[in-house]
């Protein structure tokens, strides 16, 4: 190719900090926004990391409770809604739904970067809110607690979320437009991308479920305000309310966390299995199921809350029905692996490693499921496992399995193979070694927040802990050798994987209009040529 | 093939950004309706932990301020859909002149509702707390409906509050829109009318149900 | 105590059998998940020559099947867990009762006789036990994981949970819901003992003569409060040639069926008596002129109880 | 033009003698009254997103968007309430008579 006639990269146009500040191009706003989320992620981590050294010792090693119930805030906050929900849709997503559309970018250009800059203030009175003053009413922010008896910087913490749920809002009304009309010539429906379905799926709830929680929140200030609200109990109002409103979004947002990395798994394993996806229809419609079915599952968080005995039948039934499309998920990925040619770098032992979490973090997601068992395991340590199961071992594995399959398309660039891999061994071990003795310790009955606990819990404890730092070891290990790979990793090729997708039919990186010619869609997704040797050895 | 006519399909026709504005609009109408979905959740607990005493608290309210708003509402949702249907036929003039109307009207519902009703809300010590005026069995439940009546009155007029800054962006930009090109003015016509939507939801459950048996 | 935690009572065991059936159908979802993965990393690996074959088209027989074999699985699961879970929170009929207070950070437990302790919880074994408990403050709960249960606390109204001890001994307790700094402070033990050691921890262990029987303390409430003056004294009721008003009759009202003004009828427990004391308007009874005035704010949570004991105390006396 | 503004009068008229029948069920109605208030309400929300909002004119994509906010207000809505509607009906405290 003529060098002078090939389109610049959206890298190269425009080094200025402007032409990065007041871009409109999806591709360099998903490029901010992995600034910003990786950023939080580790301030986040760092609040992880000070809990697991609390709780090295029965007695507490950090001094003060206070800071204790701080620090578990200030990790859920950021890394709820400032790492997770954000996670996938905003950097991968945004990056790549335009490339993989066959469009030159999202439907709405300026609301797109509108968002970032929502999300960055957020960010901003978050961080005043956890580090400033701090918040001690965990992530859950139940009333009474919050709006009468904290003493923390609540108001601050939730107007930061406030703010980022229209981010998140924007973003998600941007998806579902741009799929509904920047579809390339010949991209129907069902020639889409699983990736592009999770997104539309995650939009979905993001745009339905957000503007709930953030009433929520803003009846929840009211209260604290003014002193008076719906949710006080001594004027008849009842705190239930709250929980239910705030679980209406939050249980959904757990799909908003894993659904995208649902999606980047269906891109990889067909990918590194040279095979066509399996059931893929079926996958499809399983991410919509989740998506709507997500939202009748709320009250499992309630069971020992005090809601109707016969409330809790009906959400405790729902919420097996939400188990089945994801069981459908993991039986298909792995009937994409049979007959295949499995090649072993680092995204597919991402992926591996996310099927094998998720499906542990799903399977214990089923004691939480039925009733009898919820009561003994809820609000201790087998909760917390759960869910990290799910967020952590499913979904921040489905992202770095994501970062590392798209990064020579975002960068130009390979990172370090064996580096990658050594990363993915790591942070499989690590997790398991951090979580697996908290269901244990949930099943003993170790409750959840506490800064000092009985003695018989101690050995547990620490194993956990000592995997947290391996589990440390394993997240810098990619953020030093990919940094390192922007300067000094080998050029990538358009497609370095072999892969399908209109994403690989354009230079690495992309020009900034995306195609130099409009792409035209004639084929299924995945059509994977078996047994085809693959160039990028 | 150009680069421009490469993406002409996407971006190009005014048509497609047409039907992007439109159907993000929409999108974004559902979210807003699930913005007040909590206030309509909280009014079913609220009134259901002592239906009398929430009904009580309703009928403090100022039902003939109520009705004159919906009236008012009721009528510049009517005339922006006149001044929308003069910019589709060509005249901008009658599009400026039914907007200002349809804005006259919203700016009289804000009047109505913050200068006066609040205020003889206020006045009569009907802010929860306190100080709250209704004594007797009634006065926790009447308190339950107060806060949710604040909150919800607030919340609606604030986003009538956005809609007249709409309207009046749109009034002063008239000179950009045609016959063809006026997405803009369809696009704030569907949040104005989605405004009313939402007081023709509250309206009954503040003034009317209380009052009804 | 590490290690295996067995559990206290016959409902527990129950719930460890549903979690044992719970572990052994994730162990064999994984053992499968894994063992095929496995099974296809090594086989078809790429540099592996192994035929594949043609590759197969009819997708929908295997999506049908598992997710038919799901749903079964599910669904006996969501059976046995459910029967349980209303099991669980059913007390018997005979249960003693015991009354339970979460503040910012203590447990305060008061029974029958009057004896009260804190972060502290003394129940007899082999007898069914009903806790009756709200809070003064912030959602508490009330976890004991010896028992396999736990409840949540909320203030302005009663939760109960109840249990059956069955092996004596000393069990932590634990509050598992975030209710502020001293949140992990909130924590205590269960002792379990026999009857007759239940008996004398109850005449001598609590500081004997200063405590008052509830009821009794509930009759001294009753008076100071002018209850008496229109409910008359032991509650037999009040009419305009009595007490002056017409006042409905309390003894005996506990598991009566009330009718009230609206036409409902309400089976009289605690919650009944309590919100006629802070909320009497909610309830009118059929009958009798509302003029019964709002004790809301008047009274504690602990006076409210008692008021409830001696009302209970009240077995006999004239129906209205 | 005509046409357009007879149906815009046609649809404001309908909306006041809808807001008439609202007062109506509240006063005139007694025993019906909530319900009946209930049903024209909605009735007025319908007839202002098909009368003002043109939602008639739009293609399947705004229609499945206001489906959604629609199915999902009901959601909210009805499951939520779910719990306090039954929670009374299972007595926390059981006592023999």
């Amino acid at each position: 190719m003529n060098p002078s006639a090939a389109p610049a990269s959206y890298l190269d146009d425009g080094h200025t900090l402007r032409s990065w500040l007041f871009t409109t191009d999806h591709k360099r706003i998903a490029i901010l926004y992995i600034g910003a989320i990786t950023f939080f992620f580790f301030v986040g981590g760092f609040a992880a990391f000070l809990i697991r050294y609390n709780l090295l010792s029965p007695k507490g090693l950090i001094g003060s409770a206070e800071t204790y119930n701080r620090l578990f805030s200030m990790h859920g906050i950021l890394m709820v809604w400032f790492f997770l929900v954000p996670a996938v849709p905003v950097t991968l997503g945004n990056f790549l739904a335009p490339l993989m559309l066959g469009a030159r970018d999202l439907a709405f250009p300026r609301l797109n970067l509108l968002s970032w800059y929502l999300f960055m203030v957020a960010g901003v009175v978050a961080l005043y809110a956890v580090v400033g003053g701090g918040v001690d009413t965990g992530w859950t922010f139940y009333t009474p607690l919050t709006s009468f008896y904290s003493k923390g910087h609540v108001i601050a913490a939730v107007v930061a979320i406030f703010i980022a749920g229209f981010s998140s809002i924007a973003t998600g009304l941007n998806f579902i437009v741009t799929i509904h009309k920047l579809r390339a010539p010949g991209m129907t429906w069902y020639r889409m991308p699983v990736f592009l379905w999770s997104l539309y799926a995650t939009s979905v709830i993001l745009v339905l479920a957000t503007p709930v929680l953030a009433m929520t929140l803003l009846l929840l200030a009211f209260e604290r305000i003014f002193g008076i609200g719906v949710f006080d109990p001594k004027i008849g109002g009842d705190p239930l309310l709250f929980q239910h409103l705030f679980w209406f979004y939050s249980h959904p947002a757990v799909y908003v966390m894993i659904l995208p990395g649902f999606g980047v798994i269906s891109e990889i394993i067909p990918a590194f299995s040279r095979k066509e996806l399996f059931g893929y229809k079926f996958v499809v419609w399983a991410s919509i199921a989740i998506a709507v079915i997500g939202f009748l599952v709320w009250g499992h968080h309630m069971f020992v809350a005090g809601t109707s005995l016969f409330s809790a039948l009906v959400f405790s039934l729902l919420s097996y029905m939400v188990a089945v499309p994801s069981a459908i998920k993991v039986f298909n990925w792995i009937g994409t692996m049979h007959k295949g040619y499995i090649h072993f770098d680092a995204p597919m032992l991402y992926a591996i490693g996310f099927i094998g979490l998720f499906t542990t973090g799903g399977l214990t997601g089923l004691f939480l499921a039925a009733l009898a068992a919820d009561v003994h395991l809820t609000q201790t340590y087998f909760v917390v496992a759960h869910f990290h199961y799910v967020m952590v071992g499913g979904m921040v594995s489905a992202y770095f399995a994501g970062i590392h399959f798209w990064w020579p398309k975002m960068t130009g660039r390979l990172y370090p193979e064996m580096w990658g891999r050594a990363g993915a061994i790591i942070i499989f071990v690590g997790f398991n070694l951090t979580f697996f003795p908290q269901f244990l310790l949930g099943y003993l009955g170790m409750p959840r927040r506490y800064f000092a606990y009985p003695q018989h819990f101690e050995a547990l404890n620490l194993l956990s802990s000592a995997g947290a730092l391996t589990l440390a070891v394993g997240y810098i290990l990619p953020l030093g050798y990919l940094t390192w790979s922007l300067f000094y990793g080998e050029r990538a090729s358009a497609n370095p994987w072999g892969a399908t997708g209109l994403e690989w039919t354009t230079p690495s990186p992309p020009p900034t209009e995306n195609f130099a010619v409009t792409p035209i869609v004639t084929e299924e997704p995945y059509q994977y040529r078996q047994a085809e040797t693959v160039n990028h050895e | 093939m150009s680069d421009a006519e490469a993406h002409e399909f996407q971006f190009g026709s005014a048509e497609r950004q047409h039907e992007a504005a439109i159907s993000g609009m929409w999108l974004f109408l559902a979210t807003e309706a699930l913005f007040f979905g909590p206030i309509f959740l909280s009014w079913i607990y609220a009134r259901h932990a002592d239906p009398s005493a929430f009904d009580a608290g309703s009928r403090h309210t100022a039902l003939m301020i109520g009705l004159t708003n919906t009236g008012l509402l009721l009528a510049s949702s009517f005339t922006y859909s006149v001044g929308l249907a003069c910019i589709a036929f060509g005249s901008r003039r009658g599009m400026v002149i039914w907007l200002a109307i349809a804005w006259a009207l919203g700016a009289a519902f804000i009047g109505l509702k913050f200068g006066v009703e609040w205020r003889m809300d206020l006045k009569e010590g009907l802010f929860p707390g306190p100080n709250f005026a209704i004594h007797g069995p009634a006065r926790s439940g009447a308190q339950l409906f107060f806060a949710f009546y604040f909150f919800g009155t607030a919340l609606h007029g604030l986003h009538l509050v956005v809609g007249l800054g709409l309207v009046a962006w749109i009034i002063f930009q008239a000179e950009r829109f045609t016959a063809e090109r006026h997405s803009p003015v369809r696009v704030v016509g569907l949040y104005w009318t989605f405004i009313d939507i939402i007081w023709l939801v509250l309206f009954p459950l503040i003034y009317l149900i209380g009052r009804a048996s | 105590m590490n290690g295996y935690l067995p559990s206290a009572t016959v409902e527990g065991r129950e719930v460890d059998f549903l979690i044992l059936a719970l572990v052994l159908v994730s162990c064999a979802v994984l053992a499968l998940v894994f063992g095929l993965i496995l099974l296809y990393v090594v086989r078809y690996r790429a540099d592996s020559g192994v035929y594949r074959g043609a590759p197969g088209r009819k997708t929908w027989r295997f999506e049908i099947s598992w997710t038919a074999a799901t749903l079964a699985v599910f669904f006996v699961l969501f059976i046995w867990g459910g029967d349980l879970y209303v099991r669980l929170f059913q007390p018997p009929a005979d249960a003693l009762q015991i009354y339970v207070i979460g503040k910012q950070w203590m447990w305060k437990v008061e029974h029958q006789g009057g004896q009260r302790e804190i972060n502290a919880l003394h129940v007899p074994i082999n007898r069914p036990i009903q806790l009756v408990m709200t809070s003064e403050d912030v959602i508490h709960d009330f976890s004991i994981p010896a028992f396999r249960i736990k409840h949540d606390v909320l203030p302005g109204r009663y939760e109960s949970l109840w249990f059956q001890v069955e092996t004596p001994g000393t069990y932590e307790l634990f509050c598992t819901q975030l209710c502020g700094v001293g949140h992990y402070s909130m924590s205590g033990e269960v002792v379990a003992m026999s009857q007759p050691e239940f008996e004398t921890w109850l005449a001598g262990g609590a500081a004997p003569g200063q405590r008052e029987d509830m009821a009794a303390a509930g009759k001294a409430l009753f008076t100071a409060h002018g209850c008496s003056g229109c409910h008359g004294e032991g509650g037999v009721g009040g009419s305009p040639a009595t007490t002056g008003v017409s006042a409905p009759a309390l003894a005996g009202l506990l598991g009566r069926s009330v009718k009230l003004q609206t036409g409902a009828t309400v089976t009289a427990d605690e919650k009944f008596i309590r919100d006629c004391l802070l909320t009497p308007d909610k309830m009118p009874i059929a009958g009798y002129p509302q003029i019964m005035p709002s004790f809301s704010g008047q009274i504690s949570e602990e006076n409210v109880l008692r008021l409830i004991a001696y009302i209970k105390s009240l077995k006999s006396g004239s129906r209205t | 033009m005509t046409a357009v503004i007879v149906r815009l009068v046609a649809v404001a008229s309908l909306m006041f003698a809808l807001l008439a029948a609202e007062l109506a069920a509240t006063f005139a109605f007694p025993g019906w009254g909530r319900g009946g208030v209930a049903i024209v309400a909605a009735t007025m929300v319908g007839v202002a997103a098909v009368g003002f909002m043109d939602l008639g004119q739009e293609g399947a994509t705004v229609w499945l968007f206001a489906a959604a906010a629609a199915l999902w207000l009901i959601i909210l809505l009805g499951l939520g309430s779910l719990d306090p509607l039954t929670r009374t009906l299972y007595l926390t405290i059981n006592i023999t008579p």
